[in-house]
């Protein structure tokens, strides 16, 4: 009886859960909670994307007001996608959480650390969901705020400034964010997203929507760390609990890529942002220079932590590059890695948090020597680390492949030769790490006590991510068609032009009142 | 008349931003922040937006300058000099000034009834809600019904940020040893509490309950509420209030603010409507809206009350800690 | 002259703004970076809330012999939107707390210096 | 011939890839019992052979054998697809494979190498990769082995584990990736959007409808991208590489991973450039003189290296260009010639890197300085060491001189005489830098203040491994009198074949 309200119960389920969690206060009974829900909301996540690709878009129209005048649950194929990486990550990371912040966290914070989970869950899930530009705003605050929460929950006090630091930019952000939602209202009227592509499509070139668009560019370029906006990211992540950093890494980003795909190509339209305004030369500049700049960077950091921090921020470029191609291909090549991306760092951070959790640091000299005392754990490291890299058999590879070769049906011969000597780079990075675990022998204050394998339950969920790295690269189906369908459908003017004239008659019955 | 007391009301905010920049004196900040608030107050209520002036001025004012001021007591109320240059932050600021100046140039004219933004979805909610919904309140109207959703993502920001200073600061111990507090020793402070805490809270219940017709609705009367306990823990000591309103309860209160919330909204899920749908909640949909309003208005007021609270327990707590040490 | 009467309100709401950013990104003390977000914040709402001012018009609560009201739909996001201020803040002021409890200090470069030590 | 005539021909080209894996499994099972495990090893070998056995009998008989795996991409499949080319190259890896499995019993345990159930694991790893790469259809499944053959061998390289064989391996890696990803990767995305297809076709797959320019880019692209060819100036993985034991260098560096190389080439010219098209390509003979100059560069270096590894390997630099000089010559002899050199060069080399493992285990000896009078004590191994050399060299009655006289034939029939001479320098080269050694060990009488040589020591040399160079140092002889099956097969190659066309 409830699948007509699917859309909107992966972002009010956790809602739910989360002041459910702090009423149960023991710590056991909420993780059991927050992960039931957890997993309830990727199983919905995924039949609204099988369902999505099947009929199209699901509206769902809150407390039965129609848009625009109330607020809008909007699902397609593109957010039914990222909804399901997010939910389905935040099940894994919850799995993997119980033992990982045992030894992190104190154990009176526990149940706070699943209630703010669940609380970004909601956040992001609402973030994704939503057609209405200002309760984007509300959501994102929300999972901003838990953000924070989680990351200053480490007890490592540089976890506290980074999460400071954090707070002031995703402020920043958030707050450019509303400026320009404001301005788009100024000159529209309405805050729902369609019926302002519908009213925003009317103007030919107009300063304020151009303001509008830059600020929330800038706003969204902060959340999802684009270069050089990304300072905040690599300590925030490194200092982090590590299910927290393998819980953000993995989807916090790619969220805000979506956003910002939203606004670009759903709300301004590719043609008023790119032709217009001439953003994907910025864009486009800004990714190559983001993988080159913070790719290097990576290679020469000595926590392996901040290393991922910044290969992360390095492959947000890539998805950035991906939609500065202005095409189907490239933004389908975007979107796709923004899932491959989610499996690959998902792995990763798990491994690394698994890895601090026996040796007590996530120093490159703590691996040394892992190979053989946590070679589960090493192996799962490797095979995503492979991936990342681009090796074929793995996801990374696929969505390389479609990045290049969107760049080359553009002709641009120079920018896929970057991309693919960019990932050359991943090898020095992560090959360092491979080579201290496998080759090097452990350090001597590490060897009086014996390091032994992570406990199953973080083996479990990091191996999920791991094998599923290895099946995204093999069998595509499932990924790239729900990649090209999303990039087909924020890309096709027609397919939206339907619901832009279905909105505008809403509109005018509205008038018709 | 409107556009001159705005012209100085802005004039005097901008004498008082820059204050801001260039004082060290790190209490003088935070006051004139309040000061800020205030201003910024006259202004919505200047142009008309009196529930958001109501709110500005409870919590700009009110418990944003509190919670300030209490920062302030744990980490020293002077800024130190530094040798910053300043260049860099100050081209970021021209240009995003000059930015928005450029955004300005196409704005619609300042108030003008023709205004885009006056013309396409805003008229159905001056001229339907009342019918619709049935009251008098447009703002109360759009915030708890038609945009509820927002007011519900909003309540779960309080939540989120109760969370967060939670499990940041803690939780002060229940009925501990009470400090002489400075301000117990003032007879008429005490006296002045005592007859102005019953009236806050009294207030506070009208608020809550009078949102629908007059500015107001639960988030202002939380904080109001809020706002008479933190008298009552200022004058008479913090272990007190603890013991009058105990942490754990408060815990309990904010997570049920949000169930309330949520729970109306899952209410209407059984009864056959879309999330939030008041219309089914009673087989008059108007009646519905306001069963539905005055529900979620209760939830968002307990939410908030607790939330405030707890955070302000939370900062106090530190300051008990530092005092002892 | 019509173009500045038109336009003054948001003008100076921008020099808020910006005033507030500048105290943001310049300040070394983090109670004055919140300070000064807050001001950022509150200069924005006020961009909101000249928006939706009608000229003539009153305080969107339905009254007899009222014909022309203020757009309520700014006011009700922005009450949202100070909500979402102070929650930010009060978690910003937990964070100062803690980080004058850590390291001694809440001046930025100062904290950086104790960091670089480790 | 074919034992396995009942089975579905198709399904033989899953075997050959399935069945060494199988042989992994197996050998990580039994890695308790060496003796179990040895076998399973060389009963893996020889299934493996008559597999590619049978497959030879069908290639022969114009049986066509091809099966597809899975859709990876769209529009593109893993598949793979039987041609003659291929075939040849799998007879030659799946015979050494045997003989370098009994030869690494004797020098595993000779040498007590640590980790030796890894070895034998990534041993069968890679040669199912090979065997995929052998058989593939299409540029991607090709790529996709290519690089999976390079990890598979990384922890052969750095087997040993100390410093240096990190830095062999962090060399060969970044080398063999980094050109992979950066130029072959590359080149095939280019060719896959300029041509719209991967599949190897007879005559190439480039119409009318790329651009010169763009055609001419992508064969650069292809030649430095397939960095297992080892074409200068990314050949500094193959010495690299040289710190494993001496059968991964035998099989892997003589045989398996630089044939994968060549073998690509071969097959990118032949079926994605197509030989009649290779003249109008205006990078053609840039990448020819590159690879002339290799030949003749690393022979020069050769000769300053007195590790004999070290020169081996150089010495396979060397004539891993005259492969792709053969390739690049556009010219059907020539290409005839370098499919011929890939087999004659394989044995041969085999043979000699047999040798040299087999004096390192039985003397401890490394240096080339230090083997003056080794023929006295080790007579048989030096016999064939000299066979080796010879062959290599190409004189007669050795396998190397049929593919070095194609290779020379081709460059006459291209009228590239500048070739002909690079040619014949670098035989000259060769019996300077390989002939002193079975000469000086035969010769010269041992240094006086050298340690004299114990007999104890020297009959150490393992049964399996003598018999092992018995067997490639007699192939080395045998291809010369009965190469006969071997051409045919080349013969069956599209646009390839050892007959001139006359002047036309």
């Amino acid at each position: 009886m409830f699948e007509q309200h699917f859309p909107v119960l992966p972002i009010v389920l956790p809602l739910i859960a989360a002041p459910l969690c702090m009423l149960l206060g023991r710590s056991q009974l909420a993780w059991l909670l927050a992960t039931i829900v957890s997993g309830i909301s990727f199983c919905i996540a995924v039949s609204l994307l099988m369902v999505t690709l099947d009929q199209g878009v699901l509206s769902y129209a809150l407390g039965g007001w129609e848009p625009p005048w109330g607020i809008e649950m909007r699902l397609d194929v593109a957010n039914a996608l990222i909804l399901s990486v997010v939910t389905g990550i935040s099940t894994l990371v919850l799995v993997y959480a119980k033992d990982s912040i045992a030894t992190e966290i104190p154990q009176s914070q526990h149940t706070l650390f699943y209630t703010a989970h669940l609380l970004c869950l909601t956040g992001l899930s609402g973030i994704l969901t939503t057609g209405d530009a200002f309760n984007l705003f509300v959501f994102l605050e929300i999972s901003s705020l838990a953000t924070y929460t989680l990351v200053s929950l480490a007890s490592d006090r540089r976890a506290l400034t980074a999460a400071f630091r954090y707070l002031v930019m995703g402020t920043i952000g958030a707050t450019f964010i509303l400026i320009g939602v404001g301005m788009m209202y100024m000159k529209t009227g309405t805050l729902n997203m369609l019926d302002l592509a519908a009213r925003i499509g009317e103007f030919e070139y107009n300063r304020t929507l151009n303001t509008g668009l830059a600020f929330i560019l800038v706003g969204v370029s902060i959340k999802l760390a684009l270069f050089p906006l990304h300072m905040w990211l690599p300590p925030a992540y490194t200092h982090a609990p590590s299910a927290v950093s393998a819980f953000l890494a993995s989807t916090a980003t790619k969220v805000a890529v979506y956003v910002m795909i939203r606004f670009i190509f759903t709300i301004y339209g590719a043609e008023y942002v790119f032709y217009s305004m001439g953003m994907d030369v910025i864009l486009l500049v800004l990714a190559i220079v983001a993988i080159f700049n913070c790719s290097f960077v990576a290679t020469v950091q000595s926590n392996v932590k901040t290393m991922l921090a910044y290969s992360s921020v390095a492959q947000i470029g890539y998805m950035i590059l991906g939609i500065s191609l202005v095409t189907t291909a490239g933004l389908m090549a975007g979107l796709l890695h923004i899932f491959n991306h989610a499996l690959m760092k998902g792995a990763l951070f798990m491994a690394v948090g698994a890895v601090f959790m026996r040796t007590g640091s996530a120093d490159i000299k703590a691996f040394r020597g892992l190979g053989k005392t946590m070679p589960w754990t090493m192996a799962a490291f490797t095979i995503a680390g492979l991936s990342i890299i681009g090796v074929p058999l793995t996801a990374g590879f696929v969505s390389k492949w479609y990045l290049v070769t969107a760049a080359l049906e553009q002709q641009h011969w120079m920018i896929a030769f970057l991309v693919l000597i960019g990932s050359l780079l991943a090898i020095v990075y992560i090959g360092r790490i491979l080579e201290a675990a496998y080759f090097k022998d452990p350090v001597q204050s590490a060897s009086d006590k014996t390091i032994k394998e992570a406990p199953l339950m973080m083996l479990v969920p990091m191996w999920i991510l791991a094998v599923a790295n290895i099946y995204f690269g093999i069998d595509t189906s499932l990924s790239v068609t729900a990649a090209d369908a999303a990039a087909n459908w924020l890309f096709e003017p027609s397919a939206q032009a339907v619901f832009q004239s279905a909105s505008q008659s809403a509109s005018e019955l509205g008038a018709a009142r | 008349m409107v556009e001159l007391i705005d012209l100085v009301l802005l004039g005097m905010l901008a004498i008082t931003a820059l204050r801001v920049i260039f004082l060290k004196d790190l209490f003088a900040v935070v006051m004139l922040f309040g000061l800020y608030s205030f201003l910024s107050a006259l202004i919505f209520v200047n142009l008309d937006a009196v529930d958001v002036a109501f709110t500005e001025a409870a919590v700009g004012a009110g418990i944003s300058t509190v919670l300030m001021l209490g920062t302030l007591a744990l980490t020293g109320r002077k800024e130190k000099a530094n040798n910053h240059t300043a260049l860099l932050p100050l081209l970021v600021v021209i240009i995003t000034g000059a930015a928005l100046i450029y955004g300005t140039l196409d704005m619609p004219p300042f108030g003008h009834p023709d205004n885009p933004a006056h013309q396409h979805v805003a008229p159905r909610y001056i001229e339907e809600s009342p019918k619709e919904i049935g009251l008098p309140n447009m703002v109360t109207s759009v915030l708890a019904s038609y945009r509820a959703f927002d007011t519900l993502g909003e309540t779960a920001v309080v939540f989120a940020a109760a969370i967060g200073v939670l499990s940041l600061l803690g939780m002060p111990k229940p009925g501990g040893v009470a400090i002489d507090s400075g301000l117990k020793s003032h007879l008429v402070l005490r006296v002045v509490a005592k007859l102005v805490i019953p009236m806050t809270i009294l207030f506070a219940l009208y608020v809550q309950f009078h949102g629908d017709y007059g500015p107001g609705g639960g988030f202002q009367a939380g904080v109001i509420a809020a706002a008479a306990v933190i008298l009552y823990a200022l004058v008479f000591g913090l272990p007190l209030a603890t013991h009058v309103v105990r942490p754990n309860f408060l815990k309990v209160l904010a997570a049920l603010g949000v169930l309330i919330y949520a729970g109306t909204g899952v209410t209407s899920f059984f009864l056959g409507g879309n999330f939030l749908d008041y219309n089914v909640l009673a087989s008059d949909p108007v009646v519905g809206q306001h069963i539905g309003i005055i529900v979620i208005e209760f939830g968002i007021g307990i939410t908030v009350f607790a939330a405030m609270l707890g955070i302000f327990y939370g900062f106090a707590a530190q300051a008990e800690r530092t005092n002892i040490q | 002259m019509s173009f500045i009467v038109d336009y003054y309100n948001y003008w100076i709401v921008v020099f808020l703004m910006m005033a507030g950013f500048y105290i943001v990104i310049s300040a070394n003390n983090l109670v004055k970076k919140i300070v000064g977000l807050n001001i950022f914040q509150t200069s924005v709402f006020m961009m909101y809330i000249s928006i939706g001012k009608v000229q003539g018009g009153s305080a969107p609560i339905v009254a007899d012999g009222i014909t022309s009201y203020s757009n309520p739909l700014p006011h009700v996001l922005i009450l949202t939107a100070i909500v979402v201020g102070v929650a930010t803040t009060a978690v910003g002021l937990a964070l100062v707390v803690r980080i004058k409890r850590a390291y001694g200090t809440v001046e930025e470069n100062e904290f950086e210096d104790k960091d670089a030590l480790i | 011939m074919n034992i396995w005539s009942a089975l579905e021909p198709s399904l033989l080209i899953n075997l050959t890839i399935i069945v060494p894996l199988i042989g992994a499994v197996l050998v990580v099972l039994t890695g308790k019992y060496p003796n179990l495990r040895e076998t399973v090893s060389i009963a893996t070998a020889i299934t493996l052979f008559t597999l590619v056995l049978g497959i030879t009998d069908n290639t022969f008989n114009q049986i066509t054998m091809a099966t597809t795996w899975v859709s990876l991409l769209s529009g593109l499949e893993i598949a793979f697809s039987v041609e003659p080319l291929g075939v040849l190259f799998a007879l030659v890896a799946s015979f050494l494979w045997i003989i370098t499995t009994i030869y690494a019993i004797g020098y595993m345990r000779g040498h007590n190498e640590q980790n030796q159930t890894r070895f034998y694991v990534c041993f069968a790893l890679a040669i199912s990769t090979v065997m995929a790469i052998c058989f593939s259809a299409n540029l991607l499944t090709l790529f996709i082995f290519y690089e999976l053959l390079t990890l598979s061998t990384y922890p052969l390289v750095t087997h040993a584990g100390t410093d240096d064989a990190k830095r062999g391996g962090r060399v060969y890696l970044g080398i063999l990736l980094g050109t992979s990803i950066a130029f072959l990767l590359f080149a095939i995305l280019g060719t896959w959007v300029s041509a719209g297809t991967l599949d190897f076709t007879p005559g190439g797959i480039f119409t009318d409808v790329q651009s010169d320019g763009l055609i001419a880019l992508l064969l650069v692209l292809f030649c430095y991208g397939i960095g297992k060819a080892a074409l200068m100036p990314f050949h500094r993985w193959l010495p690299a590489a040289m710190v494993a034991p001496t059968p991964v260098s035998a099989l892997l560096h003589a045989v398996a991973v630089v044939k994968a190389g060549v073998f690509t080439i071969l097959k990118v010219v032949i079926y994605i450039f197509g030989i009649e098209n290779l003249s109008q390509i205006m990078t053609t003979d840039l990448m020819l003189y590159i690879a002339a100059a290799t030949v003749l560069l690393s022979s020069c270096v050769a000769m300053t290296k007195d590790n004999l590894k070290a020169r081996l390997a150089y010495s396979t630099v060397s004539q891993l260009s005259y492969i792709v000089v053969g390739a690049l010559l556009a010219s059907s002899i020539a290409a005839a010639g370098a499919a011929l050199h890939i087999v004659t060069h394989a044995v041969g080399k085999i043979t000699l890197f047999f040798c040299a493992g087999a004096i390192m285990v039985a003397s401890h000896k490394k240096n080339i300085s230090e083997m003056v009078g080794l023929g006295r004590k080790m007579p048989l191994t030096m016999v064939a060491f000299a066979i080796g050399t010879l062959s290599i060299i190409g004189l007669p009655p050795m396998a190397g001189t049929w593919s070095k006289w194609y290779l020379v034939a081709g460059a006459l029939e291209a009228d590239k005489l500048i070739i002909v001479v690079v040619l014949t320098i670098s035989t000259l080269l060769n019996i300077v830098y390989l002939l002193p050694i079975p000469i000086k060990a035969f010769l010269t009488p041992p240094d006086e203040n050298q340690q004299p040589w114990s007999r104890a020591e020297t009959i150490k040399t393992p049964l399996p491994s003598l018999i092992a160079i018995g067997i490639t140092s007699t192939a080395c002889v045998a291809l010369f009198f009965y190469p006969q099956p071997i051409i045919d097969l080349i013969n069956l190659i599209p646009d390839v074949s050892t007959e001139f066309r006359g002047q036309s």
